[in-house]
């Protein structure tokens, strides 16, 4: 199949989308029926994405990353630098595509029913477009700059659909956070971008000019400034996938309709980062990867912690979702690319699926509610939750009912469609073994890490290994939850459950089709099959380095040391042997532990909040001292700021604070500081200061000109003194010069 | 060349005699006193001058046995002397403070006051600068204090004479401390022979110094130079604006001629010893400096004009110091920039003082509305003494400053440059009274026909010559003909 | 040093010279001044007769003493009213104007005492009278063009000095 | 009686002149002063024609004629011009007449 | 042809002076109207034809205008000015029609907005230095009378702070003007003051323009004049004044060409004709070698932060072109292929992106009559499209990929990188700066409640869109082929000496 066309179309069909609103706008006209259009549009491209992928399925091997096609032409001409712009068609490519167009169209169905009766029905379908359109383009995109482009271009999208409901305050402050987090990540992905293009006078990746294959000719000495840029692009990939310390920008993108959340805030956007990071994968350093992965590693934990106390059904996937990236990106720091892209595909239509079930169940109790109340007639009530109120997860106020997993329980009579597509997704996530794509995923990475343990006896992937197996039990239990709060059990407010039903037909269609998509059949089959891992050229380097110095002794004692040691024993072993012992070692022992992992977690969700035998309310009783004690310090937590690091082991809850106090604290407190400070020093300097200079030496000027006014006395013999006193100056003065 | 042979080269100043008296005699014939009659005459007496000194030509020629000297030079400043003159009985005209009862004896006096700056403008001789200088002091005298009613006019007219009387006499001191020296009255050959002292060491320095500081002291009353400026803010003030506007314009040109002559042909060999130039680059500075400083909280539109004319009066010297026919050049080109705009400026004042009856900035608010014509042509004026392309005014300053920067003097030009940022800074009070604020009566002014053509006489020049200069360079270097070596 | 009585008599003259002009600086009835100048003027044209311009010393009586002399006193009978008006001196200004002066004279005693071309200067044997060369001089020979100017100059002078008194004459 | 001499009373008139014109508080005084100064300059004129310029050269002393006929002619405009402030301030004394300033 | 460009505005002053009278308002805007729009065809015109792979300078006209300083009247148009030629031009009929609203003495209005059209027009044809500066100040009187008669509440303080300012920077400019045409030659060879010929001159070893002492003088003072147009910290300040004081249209001449008039200048002379001058402040070691980067730096950061300050629609579009104009600094100051041509992208991009702001506040002021941000809010529902166009130009100012803001802006960074790497990194602040205070201003003002008082607040009516489209499509068309402009100048960058 033809590869430039389809790529177009895929990009220009959503765009068309998009511009047929935005014209039709400034005429100050809507389509009514926008949501066609753009549906339409979408499903074209899933079209186009799947004669794409023909492409990979007839030559499997030509399209790995050896043999990515590109199709670039020159953007920015300058003369002896030029920049690029253009398309790269690989086998990851070719999946990310597909991914993304299932997802979106999906979403745009279930969005007809969701959105249905909002006044800005269309501007939704148009955003959703565009979007998607920048979405593809950051996949497509052949360099960094494009890239770049497309990051930002979602990024905004992500913004203005946050925003959609922008009445509320919620989701105003929450697009503004998401956007300014985002773009803090952004201007360290663009130094970086800056470090690669001065190196390298280039932004393309792919190329015999192209980043990849000048980077693979850098020396020892450049390994710094190496890990350093890609570091600084992994900047990017932490705001964007809400990596800590920037992920607070994304729970509260739950303002945002359902659906976006869906497909933006689950599936692809925040996926973005990770693609990107995999992009990268070539470039990255045994430093850079290292940090990496412990960025993954932290964040799958720490967000795992927090969601286990959420209530809103919403947040606890949010949460999810940072913790699931955590995983993605550890895969990726631990050097197993394709674990990381395969989890990426997976999670995005598991959690997607999640998403649009939490949608249908809030769109089912909104619909209760709202025959509960007559005052709100908007779908967007049922997202609301008061994002000031922190006692969330202590308190039931300000979370709203629709989305307060208290409120419900046993809706899998009422909705069963709903329920047995969550399940399924849930039991993805959690990562039953084999039956479910998540397992397949999951159980990918955490091999990979538990061989780069074993392989390179690195203490550091140990560690990592045991943080990412203790969130996969963490996810399992929080997920069963979610399961077990929302569907099972007796309805806990029974006016709501009463006026519950399940979605419509063309909400439930895309949950099944996603569900469909859970069980691992496709996406293994595809992966396994299609994705090749590139090579990564500096792993190694730092360890000749080292020899040639002869510092290795001092080097060894350090674990990234060892561990390149080992890489290097492999290397100069014989490696595939090698490879394939330590790999069948990992596999061994994860797959047994996989199962331990998902029984501990469901099992203790069970005991929790199935079969009632202990009661959370017991153990949040016996924490309950530490947590009055905590709580009861408001102040003291914001003036010991720093302190709440050394809490953060005391238990999730603590996280959970500590996520809302201390990380968005700092946001809010340089916000702060930068606005009220900075700025408005800047301001009193500008008025005071650099203008008060310049009045300064006009006021001089003035009281010069007054002086000189009254010597003009209007007194004849004055002037004749200055005359006479003016010649004798003169004079004397000159005297003394010559 | 002989006296009785001089005649025939002597005829414009004669002319200018013969019609003083004609208007003098007229003006007593006639039953109505005060008509417009003895202008109209006076301005054929000026005519006719200035075309029979054109006719003669400005072949190098030292007339009455070496007392004045007719050239090129002399030639450019009795044209300018007499444009000036000339718009100063327009002016006159319409002019309603002056008693109508004496203007037969004020366009009498206003010839003979040209007379005298003719000969400003030619002397070569010690006695005949000095001379020429009274004659055009003592005139101007009493021009100042010709307004009857007036306590402004008698003391502005007080100030001057006593002013001039010092000045003059300390520079007549200075004169006979030269004459002393050397011995002749001569210029030509008074440079000759500080030539020949300094080239022998046979003087003392302090004595030439301190007789050209004493000389400057009249020369630097006559251009109002710091400090000898102070009689000028007060005596603008007092004097008829008719008289202002001519004190402003041409008899700050004579004394820019009389300065020329004296110092380029008489002194200029003095510089090597005695530093004059440094001198009077230190006097611009301070002039223009002190000039735009007082101008600064100036109320009054005459005074502040006057103190932008002593401002003005610092830039022109500064092409007086450089010792170099550039600077001259860029003098001559100023002054005749200067003299359009100034006396439009001050042709402007006349108008609205006869028609508003307030000289201060109050008197200009909202003018705009009430006399675009004439607010814009005032605009014109001052942003072109400002120095704001592309009007007139820039032109001048360029070339002033191409020559100062020429000889590296940089200290100067970027204090003259300065000063004209300040410069600006007055002028636009005028503008925005003006343009930017509101008036308190609205009623439109009108204005007689002739004065709205007077008026662009000076407007279209101020436009005209800030585009394209060019001649005015070719008129200057032929004007200066031989006076630079 | 021994005076012979030309010497005698120019120092008479030089002081009496110096002596009355200070009584004009600092005498406070200004008829007295008035007086003390007729004696400076006569002094200086006793002076210009040392300097054998006879001429120079005829016109200086003339016109000084006759002529500017008279005028003065016609002013102060016109203006002040009382003859002793008290002028008022201003510390300020004294005491600048003194130090100005006396650094000028300061400076011009260092002018007249170093300038080589007025050491030693040889007078050569006395002249003829003047009258007679100046008349040339100015009639036939380059001052003529001055007298001229002068000539005009006293004509402006008249017209405007009559001008200007005749104005408040017309006031009334 | 050296050149000299005669310039040491010009000198001091002429310096004499100036302090008065400086100081006196009288409008006739500073006329007076101003005749000291043109006296002295006219001493000046007569006492280089006699002592630097050659014998038959007596154009210093013309020059001094020139300058008492000057002096006379400005006396009077001065006189008159004080006549007219006499009129109008109904005093002499100059600080008086200090309406323009500034 | 540039004549007939730079002087059909001029006649057109002389035609509604003299031929309309004052009571036909509605003629005289037409007239002025279409009289903008043929300075406007002519540039599109140039526009078309210009040959984009010569380097050096089309259209010339060269005539001698005063021999005695051998002044000539040359003008001539290359990559550098065809674009902001075309960018004034642009500016010109939107302007016009912008300020269809005016009421008090239009005609005078219209008057002066066309000298100053041919002033601008003219400033960037002039190829003889003396041209240059007599356009260059050409533009100081309207402007001066434009804010100081139609502007705000304090607009004679704000008219005079701009007209002092620029006559300050200018004068020091004349001074080095000057003394570059002097070292231009000696008595014996002719001196000249044409800008190509200079430009040779300065570059030729041995010659007296080439010595780096007096280049360094030289750029100071040429320096100082841009640095107060453009403005350069901390000459800024006449800048917040202007802005907000001067009427919508006026505003939108301001930030949309008189800043871009000062870093022209900076390219075109100290950038192109004092190469010494510019290594000096440029090469990267020491204080002084930083100097302009730092400039830069200061400017990006300290706009930016000032920017957030405001709570002044206007004041906070000001500040925000302050910061703007600090990556055309530093772009400048890398004197590398990617910085040079981002800092001449930015300019265009600037211009046309703060036209839109500029036009967006006046609209919204018209209605409501204060520009206070907290005095708004949840104008969005109310105002769709407004809030639409104002999205898409808040997003394009803060350098949003795709709009046009962003590829001037990364072009300078990347360049600049090379060169300053601390100062770079540091100057990335104001990316994220500029976010912020564009994110919360569009909060402010378009989300959250609707504010009852503007419960009937009109939208954006045809005229003011018609303002808005063209400069919006060129923002979404630059910024997605930026080489549309690319092309016009890449030839004429690479003859400026570079420093890779």
């Amino acid at each position: 199949m033809p590869i430039v066309p389809l790529i177009s179309i895929i990009l220009l069909a959503p765009l068309a989308a998009f511009a047929f609103f935005a014209l039709l706008s400034l005429t100050g006209r809507n389509y009514s029926r926008q949501d066609l259009v753009s549906t339409v549009a979408m499903l074209i491209a899933f079209v186009c994405a799947v004669l794409l992928f023909t492409n990979v399925v007839a030559e499997p091997d030509k399209l790995s990353h050896d043999g990515a096609e590109i199709h670039s032409l020159t953007w920015l001409p300058l003369g002896s630098v030029n920049f690029s712009m253009g398309f790269l068609f690989d086998s990851v490519t070719a999946v990310m595509l597909l991914v993304v167009t299932i997802v979106s169209s999906l979403v745009h169905i279930f969005s007809i029913g969701y959105m249905h009766g909002d006044p800005r029905y269309p501007r939704f379908f148009a955003f959703l477009s565009l979007f998607s359109f920048s979405m593809l383009f950051l996949v497509v995109s052949d360099n960094l700059l494009g890239i770049y482009i497309g990051w930002e271009l979602v990024g905004v999208c992500s913004y203005l659909l946050i925003g959609f409901w922008f009445e509320e305050d919620a989701p105003a402050n929450a697009c503004k956070k998401a956007f300014m987090t985002t773009r803090v990540g952004d201007v360290g992905m663009f130094i970086g971008m800056m470090m690669l293009f001065t190196k390298f006078r280039t932004l393309s990746l792919y190329g015999d000019e192209g980043i990849f294959a000048l980077a693979s000719n850098l020396t020892a000495g450049d390994m710094t400034w190496l890990s350093v840029a890609g570091v600084l692009i992994f900047c990017g990939a932490v705001g964007k996938s809400a990596q800590i310390p920037l992920h607070t920008w994304l729970p509260d993108a739950m303002e945002g309709p359902t659906p976006v959340s869906a497909l933006i805030h689950a599936a692809t956007m925040v996926a973005a980062g990770v693609y990107l990071t995999a992009r990268m994968f070539p470039i990255l350093t045994a430093d850079s990867s290292l940090v990496i992965a412990y960025v993954g590693g932290i964040t799958a934990l720490v967000a795992a912690t927090i969601a286990i106390v959420r209530f809103d059904i919403k947040r606890v996937l949010a949460y999810s979702t940072i913790s699931q990236l955590g995983f993605m990106m550890l895969a990726i720091g631990a050097g197993s690319y394709i674990a990381g892209l395969f989890h990426l595909t997976t999670h995005a239509f598991f959690k997607a699926l999640l998403f649009l079930g939490s949608g249908s169940v809030i769109h089912a109790f909104h619909a209760a509610h709202h025959a509960h109340d007559h005052d709100h007639d908007h779908a967007h009530d049922a997202d609301r939750e008061d994002t000031d109120t922190h006692a969330a997860a202590f308190d039931s106020f300000g979370i709203d009912p629709a989305q307060d997993m208290r409120h419900m329980g046993g809706l899998r009579h009422k909705m069963p469609i709903t329920f047995v597509t969550m399940l399924i997704a849930t039991l993805s996530i959690a990562g039953v073994p084999y039956i479910f794509s998540g397992f397949w995923s999951k159980d990918a990475i955490l091999v990979e890490v538990l061989y780069r343990a074993i392989s390179w006896g690195s203490v550091h992937h140990y560690i990592l290994f045991g943080m990412a197996a203790l969130a996969a039990v963490i996810t399992a239990f929080y997920m069963f939850r979610l399961i077990f709060m929302t569907f099972m059990g007796e309805p806990r407010n029974q006016e709501m459950y009463d006026g519950a039903h399940e979605s419509p037909l063309k909400m439930a269609i895309p949950l099944i089709i996603l569900a469909v998509l859970s069980f691992p059949i496709v996406n293994k089959w595809s992966f396994e099959k299609y994705v090749k891992q590139p090579e990564q050229p500096h792993i190694h380097l730092p360890k000749h380095a080292m020899y040639e110095s002869g510092q290795g002794a001092l080097q060894a004692q350090l674990g990234i040391s060892d561990a390149q040691a080992a890489a290097e024993d492999v290397h100069h072993d014989d490696a595939a042997a090698h490879h394939d012992s330590d790999h069948d070692k990992a596999h061994n022992i994860v797959v047994p532990l996989s199962f331990v992992i998902v029984i501990i977690g469901i099992g203790l969700s069970a005991l929790f909040y199935y079969w009632k035998r202990f009661s959370a309310d017991a153990v949040a009783a016996r924490l309950r001292p530490i947590y009055t004690l905590l709580w009861n310090k408001y102040y003291f937590d914001e003036l010991y700021d720093g302190v709440l690091v050394a809490l953060t082991v005391a238990g999730s809850k603590v996280l959970g604070l500590f996520d809302l106090r201390f990380i968005d604290g700092i946001v809010n407190g340089v916000g702060v500081v930068v606005q009220a400070g900075c700025s408005r020093i800047a301001g009193w300097f500008d008025n005071t200061f650099v203008d008060g200079l310049v009045n300064w030496v006009a006021k001089i000027t003035w009281a010069v000109g007054g002086r000189i006014r009254r010597v003009q006395t209007g007194m004849i013999q004055n002037y004749l003194l200055a005359v006479v006193g003016g010649v004798v100056l003169l004079i004397l003065i000159f005297r003394a010069l010559f | 060349m002989p006296n009785i042979a001089s005649i025939p080269y002597f005829i414009p100043e004669i002319v200018l005699v013969v019609f003083a008296v004609v208007v003098i005699l007229f003006d007593l014939a006639s039953k109505k006193r005060g008509g417009e009659g003895a202008a109209y005459l006076a301005l054929i007496g000026l005519v006719v001058a200035v075309i029979a000194a054109i006719v003669i030509g400005s072949e190098d020629r030292s007339l009455f046995l070496g007392m004045v000297r007719l050239d090129s030079f002399a030639l450019f400043f009795k044209v300018i002397i007499s444009v000036a003159t000339a718009a100063t009985v327009l002016f006159s005209i319409r002019s309603v403070e002056l008693d109508p009862a004496t203007k037969g004896e004020y366009y009498a006096l206003l010839l003979a006051v040209t007379l005298g700056m003719y000969l400003m403008a030619s002397s070569t001789h010690l006695l005949m600068i000095y001379l020429s200088l009274e004659t055009v002091s003592l005139t101007s005298y009493i021009l100042a204090g010709f307004l009857t009613h007036s306590p402004r006019s008698s003391e502005a007219a007080f100030k001057y004479i006593t002013f001039g009387a010092v000045s003059s006499g300390t520079m007549l001191f200075g004169i006979s401390l030269l004459f002393g020296m050397t011995g002749t009255g001569d210029i030509m050959l008074i440079s000759s022979r500080l030539g020949e002292m300094f080239s022998q060491g046979n003087v003392y320095p302090l004595a030439v110094l301190l007789s050209i500081t004493f000389i400057l002291a009249g020369v630097g009353y006559k251009i109002a130079s710091v400090p000898f400026h102070m009689w000028s803010p007060d005596v603008y003030e007092g004097a008829p604006i008719p008289i202002t506007a001519f004190l402003s314009v041409a008899s700050k040109a004579a004394g820019f001629a009389l300065f020329i002559r004296l110092f380029y042909s008489g002194l200029q060999s003095a510089d090597a010893s005695v530093d004059w130039s440094l001198m009077l680059a230190v006097v611009s500075a301070l002039t223009m400096t002190v000039g735009n400083l007082a101008a600064l909280p100036q109320q009054n539109v005459k005074r502040l004009l006057a103190y932008s004319s002593i401002s003005h009066g610092g830039f022109l010297l500064m092409g007086g110091v450089l010792l170099t026919s550039e600077g001259l050049q860029a003098i001559l080109i100023y002054l005749i920039i200067y003299l359009f705009m100034n006396l439009g400026a001050f042709f402007v004042v006349i108008l609205i003082a006869n028609e508003v009856g307030s000289e201060t900035i109050d008197g200009y608010r909202g003018l705009v509305s009430r006399a675009p014509l004439i607010a814009v042509s005032m605009a014109i004026f001052l942003f072109s003494l400002t120095g704001l392309p592309p009007l007139a005014g820039f032109a001048g300053k360029w070339i002033l400053f191409a020559a100062v920067i020429k000889e590296q003097l940089y200290w100067l030009a970027i204090i003259g440059l300065l000063n004209s940022v300040v410069a600006l800074y007055y002028y636009v009070r005028i503008v925005k009274a003006m343009f930017l604020e509101t008036a308190d009566d609205t009623e439109s002014l009108s204005f007689s026909t002739g004065s709205l053509v007077l008026l662009l006489v000076f407007v279209v020049p101020t436009l005209l010559l800030g585009i394209y200069w060019n001649p005015l360079y070719e008129l200057s270097r032929a004007s200066l003909g031989k006076l630079m070596g | 040093m021994e005076l012979n009585p030309q010497q005698l008599v120019f120092y008479l003259f030089a002081l009496l010279t110096i002596g009355s002009a200070v009584v004009v600086v600092t005498i406070r009835n200004i008829v007295y001044a008035a007086f003390a100048l007729m004696v400076t003027l006569f002094s200086v044209a006793g002076l210009y007769v040392f300097l054998q311009a006879d001429f120079l010393a005829a016109t200086q009586v003339i016109v000084y003493v006759g002529g500017i002399l008279v005028l003065i006193l016609f002013g102060v009978m016109m203006t002040s009213g009382s003859l002793d008006l008290k002028l008022k001196l201003e510390r300020g200004q004294l005491f600048w104007g003194g130090v100005v002066s006396l650094i000028i004279f300061g400076l011009l005693l260092s002018v007249i005492t170093n300038t080589p071309q007025w050491d030693n200067v040889d007078v050569g044997a006395s002249q003829e009278p003047t009258t007679h060369k100046i008349g040339e001089m100015i009639m036939k020979e380059e001052f003529l063009l001055p007298f001229e100017i002068a000539s005009i100059l006293l004509l402006v002078a008249l017209i405007g000095a009559a001008l200007i008194s005749r104005k408040e004459v017309r006031d009334e | 009686m050296s050149l000299q001499s005669y310039l040491v009373i010009s000198i001091i008139l002429f310096c004499l002149g100036i302090f008065c014109v400086l100081t006196r508080r009288n409008a006739i005084s500073i006329l007076m002063g101003i005749e000291l100064i043109l006296n002295s300059c006219n001493l000046n004129f007569a006492a280089f024609s006699r002592f630097v310029t050659p014998p038959d050269d007596i154009s210093g002393q013309i020059i001094a004629l020139f300058g008492i006929v000057l002096a006379a002619a400005e006396a009077a405009v001065f006189l008159a011009i004080i006549l007219a402030i006499y009129r109008e301030f109904s005093t002499i004394s100059p600080d008086e007449t200090d309406t323009l300033k500034g | 042809m540039l004549s007939l460009m730079i002087f059909i505005p001029l006649l057109g002053m002389l035609v509604v002076l003299f031929a309309i009278r004052r009571e036909q308002e509605e003629l005289a805007k037409r007239v002025t109207f279409i009289v903008t729009l043929i300075p406007l065809l002519i540039a599109v015109f140039l526009f078309i034809t210009y040959d984009r792979s010569a380097s050096g300078h089309q259209f010339e006209e060269n005539m001698m205008w005063i021999e005695a300083f051998n002044i000539r009247y040359h003008v001539g148009i290359d990559g550098l000015s065809v674009t902001l030629v075309l960018l004034t031009a642009l500016l010109g009929p939107i302007c016009v029609l912008a300020s269809w609203k005016i009421e008090k003495g239009i005609k005078a209005y219209l008057a002066l907005f066309l000298l100053l059209e041919t002033g601008m027009i003219g400033f960037f044809c002039a190829l003889d230095m003396f041209l240059f500066y007599v356009f260059f100040e050409l533009t100081l009187l309207p402007m001066y009378f434009l804010i100081g008669i139609w502007g705000g509440p304090r607009r004679e303080y704000a008219a005079i702070k701009f007209f002092l300012y620029t006559l300050f920077g200018s004068v020091l400019m004349l001074i080095a003007m000057i003394a570059v045409y002097l070292k231009s030659g000696t008595d014996d060879v002719a001196r000249t003051f044409d800008i190509p010929t200079l430009i040779e001159l300065a570059k030729t070893p041995g010659h007296a323009l080439a010595d780096p002492t007096f280049q360094i003088w030289a750029f100071l003072g040429f320096f100082i004049g841009f640095a107060v147009k453009v403005p350069i910290f901390p000459f800024h300040t006449w800048l917040p004044d202007a802005h907000v004081e001067a009427p919508t249209a006026i505003s939108v001449i301001l930030a949309g060409i008189l800043l871009k008039m000062g870093t022209y200048g900076l390219v075109r002379v100290n950038f192109a004709m004092l190469p010494a001058g510019m290594d000096f402040f440029c090469n990267g070691e020491g204080t002084w070698g930083n100097s302009l980067a730092i400039l830069g730096f200061i400017n990006i950061v300290y706009g930016s932060l000032c920017a957030l300050a405001q709570t002044d629609f206007k004041k906070l579009v000001a500040y925000s072109s302050i910061g703007h104009m600090g990556f055309v600094l530093i772009g400048l100051a890398a004197r590398n292929e990617s910085g040079l041509t981002g800092a001449i992208l930015q300019m265009f991009n600037h211009g046309v992106i703060s036209a839109m702001l500029f036009l967006l506040v006046g609209v919204v002021y018209d209605r409501a009559h204060h520009r206070e941000i907290n005095g708004f809010g949840g104008l969005g529902s109310k105002m769709p499209i407004y809030t639409g166009i104002t999205t898409l130009a808040f997003m394009a100012s803060l350098g949003l990929p795709g709009l046009s803001g962003f590829v001037g802006e990364a072009l300078s960074l990347l360049g600049a990188y090379s060169k300053f790497k601390m100062l770079t990194i540091l100057s990335t602040a104001g990316i994220v700066v500029g976010a912020a205070y564009f994110l919360w201003t569009l909060q402010r003002v378009f989300l959250g409640e609707l504010n009852p008082k503007y419960e009937d607040i009109a939208e954006i009516n045809g005229r003011e869109i018609a303002t808005l489209v063209p400069l919006g499509i060129l923002t979404i068309v630059l910024g997605i082929w930026p080489s549309i402009a690319i092309d016009m100048f890449r030839e004429a960058v690479s003859i400026l000496p570079l420093v890779q």
